[in-house]
């Protein structure tokens, strides 16, 4: 019978010792996750290193990039399609230059899916943080210790 | 069960719209409470995934495939990149293989915990229990995206080893967050499965005992759970599983509560397992590269890998191009939604038992469709 | 480890079914495939299930040839004892697409035979309901796995 | 002609004599009260659910921890369209989730808030009363199901009435156990008996069983059988939208108060309590307002902890386990008023 009345309580405490631990929830638009160095967001094209030699739009497995003329007699420059992109980061992996790498933005919604298209020379411009969220005020990194997570907040 | 005269018989839909159904359409056959039939409608998220496969070479593979079972993405990628293995005939590096096991075993904990979260929703009233594991995805998510650069579709496996090397600076990382996940899984075990209403609504509910668990065909977790050890990790060992030393978790009982605790078991299993392929790791080569372009010598292969959902198989069939000429994709869920359906046949089954039945099988009905 | 428990198999099969089978050989360890005639289908299924003991079954495929003009109907067991995967397969001709169904050896194939059927266009002789099963019900573009099946979108690959 | 200035005097002058009268009903405990409640009581529930949840929880709202939170919701909600089911009984669609929340707030009359500070005395039978009107609440979930004409709320509906009737008997058998001890019906006698020693001490396993009760009547978890999500949508109030479904939402907290309300004045001594600065009657009500807190906070605690019964356990509950030991309880009320009076 005691074991009973044990078993009925025992969930009671544990789920208030959840009550009073910090929550894991962040508050996005004011607070954003630090991503590491590898991390696979928005493309950035680096147009001088690039040679215009389509690897990535043969090794893209949604045929979302197309090597298109920006200058008359200048390389053809690749332009993705980030709707139908997958981010598997083949095109960054496969390129013989390094041309394209991977930043950490990932906020790139819009309301046209137009938008989505992105040419050489939009993709060339590094992406800021600031403009796309105004808001943002700090940073987190997640810490993880024997007994808890901690998210230490770095002001921005 | 008593054929009912068709007046009686209300078929309720639980379709693709709807607080608990997911991705599918259940037609449940009640004369009030009882259960009479349970008929899944699947085919919402089919995308002949099969189809899409047959036009991409092996190296482009790995990304449609990895959508077919999203939450356990590096198991479903390694079956079709040793599948590709085994017909161009090489073997990746150790330390590629240590590096498949650890990422393949993080894989099955996300995915336990996922379909643990949503079977303590399925059990009713908006438990704490089903955002915890949701909470506790966290750190697995964070670590995989410093190895591979993303938190979900990893896209991290290709045939002849990894694209990136273990990065050391996080082995401490990684075992902190095991040890926290450990002391986390206590938490589940005292708030969950010691709470004598879940007990209550789970335990004899759906029972299936061993012999029509091999005849209906379930998979993976949903077999052990009636005490078939069936495990290819054991039975036929891929990678490295054969140098580390685990053990196949069953449990006799064969009902919710033991396909429950099978998975709660097999995470508990996969810490330690993440931690020898830690320790023993080898250094080395992490690639054998192979061109994208490399005709693939003419043949096939079947390959199995135990998902956290069962086992899966690819059979990759080759006639000398560089793309495969035909992949089929064997998969568990189909298996384990045609138990869900035959379950009214074989026990008793009441209309609040059906979300308890159906998710402690743990369907992915994407995986289904493919 | 070798082979022998799956020799044992080849040759059980063999003594029972000379002329039944087409051909059965060991691909790597834990792996054996046959090519049974379609007519011997049911015998052969009903030895398999009751004597060697291949009670699970994990799916059940088609291959389409369309340059030998045959589609290939391939079923994969797996004796849940010797832990060996064994694929049953059968040659059927293009435009005569029949098979027997094997729902009444294995039940499991409910399922996989009807959506092999959607996608191919191979009738089971003997299903209960071959209906859609992942594809819409009111679909009539064709059987979208085989060779010939026109691709709308941008695929091409 | 009468004028209007007269109307408004002779309005006022009605207004000025019984001001008590409408003092009660419109503030304390009347309808600024139950919307105070209700509001709190939604956004402590979203709040302790997301803290168990390791959430947040609402927060813009408001700016302090989002206390407006369910005040938007209602002004959200209060602007949606009302959708009726073409083939739904359009009467009875719209008077069941009306009717609801009025039957129950009207249970809250009957409870004292002070000695003297009671809307309706009831002529000393202000208990039975009170079952008599909570009783016509399991009514209208039945009509709703009915009436909205939907498989997954007639189930819902049938579920309601299963569940309510389980409930009621051990509510009553438990009740007639603190009559026995106090010998009237009327509940501030029943408040007064308790000056000396609260009746969960004697009463006990009353008290557990009035509790359980409490949970099944008022639906909340692990008894939130007929709005199952999982199960049937959302039971009986799948068709409803827009300030009809406010309404419903309304009434599952209303019933949360009323039912919370009876086990204070039952078990919890009603308005006993050591009287601050000497102003008695705010005293009391205050000493009414912190036992129904905590307890509320106490039924809503279940929900983060517990999965939901099946009907049929629910019901074995309900009749095997409820009724015998709400019997148990009215031997032991005999036993203490026969032998041992002096400690009432």
């Amino acid at each position: 019978m005691i074991d009973m009345i044990k078993k009925l309580f025992q969930p009671f405490m544990v789920v208030f010792s959840h009550v009073l631990k910090s929550p894991h929830t962040i508050k996005y638009p004011y607070e954003r996750l630090k991503f590491s160095p590898n991390f696979r967001g928005r493309h950035l094209l680096d147009v001088k290193k690039c040679v215009g030699c389509g690897m990535c739009a043969r090794i893209c497995p949604n045929n979302c990039i197309v090597m298109i003329e920006v200058e008359k007699g200048k390389v053809r420059l690749p332009q993705i399609n980030l709707g139908s992109c997958s981010f598997c980061a083949l095109c960054v992996r496969y390129c013989p230059h390094g041309a394209l790498t991977m930043t950490d933005l990932v906020e790139i919604s819009t309301d046209k899916r137009e938008n989505l298209i992105y040419p050489p020379m939009k993709l060339a411009e590094p992406p800021s943080i600031k403009n796309v969220l105004p808001q943002l005020k700090k940073e987190l990194t997640v810490q993880v210790t024997r007994s808890k997570i901690k998210y230490i907040r770095r002001k921005i | 069960m008593s054929e009912k005269s068709s007046k009686q018989v209300m078929r309720i839909s639980w379709g693709p719209q709807h607080p608990m159904s997911g991705q599918v359409r259940i037609l449940i056959d009640t004369d009030g409470e009882r259960v009479l039939n349970i008929i899944p409608d699947i085919g919402f998220t089919h995308r002949g995934i099969e189809k899409i496969l047959e036009n991409r070479n092996i190296v482009q593979g790995v990304v449609p495939i990895e959508r077919m079972v999203m939450v356990d993405t590096a198991n479903i990628a390694l079956s079709y990149v040793r599948a590709a293995e085994e017909i161009l005939g090489i073997e990746p590096p150790k330390r590629a293989q240590y590096i498949r096991v650890i990422i393949c075993e993080v894989c099955r904990i996300l995915s336990h915990l996922y379909g643990f979260g949503l079977a303590a929703e399925a059990c009713g009233g908006y438990p704490a229990v089903f955002l915890w594991s949701t909470a506790d995805r966290e750190p697995f998510l964070d670590l995989m995206e410093r190895i591979t650069g993303t938190r979900w579709s990893y896209s991290f496996f290709v045939p002849g080893g990894v694209y990136a090397d273990f990065p050391d600076k996080i082995k401490e990382k990684f075992l902190a967050t095991l040890e926290y996940f450990e002391e986390r899984l206590e938490a589940y075990r005292r708030a969950w499965f010691e709470n004598k209403i879940f007990e209550s609504r789970a335990k004899d509910v759906g029972i299936l005992k061993p012999e029509d668990a091999i005849r209906l065909g379930a998979a993976g977790p949903n077999l052990r759970g009636s005490g078939v050890a069936l495990d290819v990790r054991k039975d036929e060992p891929y990678e490295v599983y054969d140098e580390i030393d685990f053990r196949v978790i069953t449990q006799p009982e064969g009902d919710s509560y033991a396909r429950l605790m099978v998975r709660y078991l097999e995470m508990v299993e996969s810490v330690k397992i993440i931690r020898q392929a830690i320790e023993n790791m080898p250094s080395g080569p992490y690639r054998k590269f192979v061109s994208p372009l490399k005709r693939l010598p003419k043949g096939e292969a079947y390959s199995r890998v135990e998902t956290a959902r069962g086992e899966l198989g690819v059979h990759m069939i080759s006639d000398g191009g560089t793309k495969p000429y035909r992949i089929k994709i064997t998969s568990p869920t189909l298996r384990n939604l045609y138990v869900v359906s035959q379950m009214p046949k074989i026990t008793e089954v009441l209309l609040a038992d059906v979300p308890v039945i159906l998710y402690s099988f743990d369907p992915w009905y994407l995986d289904a469709d493919r | 480890m070798g082979e022998e428990t799956e020799k044992k198999i080849i040759e059980a099969i063999k003594s029972n079914f000379q002329d039944a089978i087409e051909e059965a050989e060991v691909l790597r360890p834990k792996r054996i495939s046959i090519t049974v005639r379609n007519n011997k289908m049911f015998e052969v299924a009903r030895f398999l299930r009751d004597r060697l003991k291949f009670d699970y079954v994990l799916s059940v495929g088609a291959v389409d040839y369309i340059k030998e003009n045959r589609f290939q109907v391939i079923y994969y067991l797996l004796s849940s004892k010797e832990k060996v995967v064994l694929m049953l397969r059968t040659n059927i001709p293009r435009d005569k697409p029949f098979t027997p169904s094997l729902i009444s050896v294995w039940e499991a194939v409910n399922y996989h035979e009807r959506e092999t059927w959607e996608m191919f266009g191979i009738t089971f002789k003997g299903h209960p309901n071959l209906t859609r099963l992942l594809l819409p019900e009111d679909w009539e573009g064709g059987y979208p796995l085989r060779k010939d099946f026109k691709l709308s979108s941008s695929e091409g690959g | 002609m009468v004028s209007l200035n007269e109307i408004i005097t002779s309005v006022m002058n009605f207004i000025m004599l019984n001001l008590k009268f409408f003092i009660q009903v419109l503030i304390i405990p009347g309808l600024l009260f139950i919307l105070l409640f209700v509001t709190f009581a939604v956004w402590f529930e979203r709040k302790y659910l997301a803290r168990a949840m390791l959430r947040i929880g609402p927060l813009y709202a408001g700016r302090i921890s989002g206390f407006l939170q369910p005040i938007a919701d209602f002004l959200k909600i209060f602007t949606k369209e009302i959708i009726v089911p073409s083939d739904a009984d359009r009467r009875l669609f719209y008077l069941a989730p009306m009717l609801l929340p009025v039957i129950q707030a009207l249970t809250i009359i009957l409870i004292p808030f002070a000695p003297d500070w009671v809307v309706f005395r009831g002529s000393g039978f202000s208990l039975i009363l009170f079952f008599a009107i909570s009783g016509l609440a399991p009514l209208f979930p039945l009509i709703a199901g009915w009436a909205s004409n939907n498989k997954y709320t007639i189930i819902s509906s049938l579920r309601t009435a299963y569940l309510c009737i389980a409930a009621e008997i051990p509510l009553l058998l438990s009740a007639v156990g603190v009559v026995i001890l106090t010998g009237s019906f009327d509940l501030i006698e029943i408040v007064e008996a308790q000056s000396k020693m609260w009746f969960i001490i004697p009463g006990f396993l009353g008290a557990i069983v009035f509790f359980i009760g409490i949970l099944a009547e008022s639906e909340r978890v692990p008894f939130d059988i007929p709005v199952a999500e999982q199960e049937i949508v959302f039971g009986w109030r799948t068709e409803y939208s827009g300030i009809l479904f406010m309404l419903t939402m309304m009434a599952e907290y209303i019933g949360l108060l009323s039912w919370s309300l009876l086990f204070i004045t039952l078990y919890l001594g009603g308005y006993q309590g050591p009287i601050l600065f000497g102003m008695p009657l705010v005293s009391h009500m205050f000493w009414v307002l912190v036992k129904l807190a905590v307890l509320t906070a106490i039924i809503i605690l279940f929900r983060t902890v517990f999965p939901r019964f099946r009907i049929d356990q629910a019901i074995k509950i309900g009749w095997k386990y409820l009724i015998p030991i709400a019997i148990v309880n009215i031997f032991i009320a005999i036993i203490v008023k026969t032998f041992f009076p002096s400690i009432i």
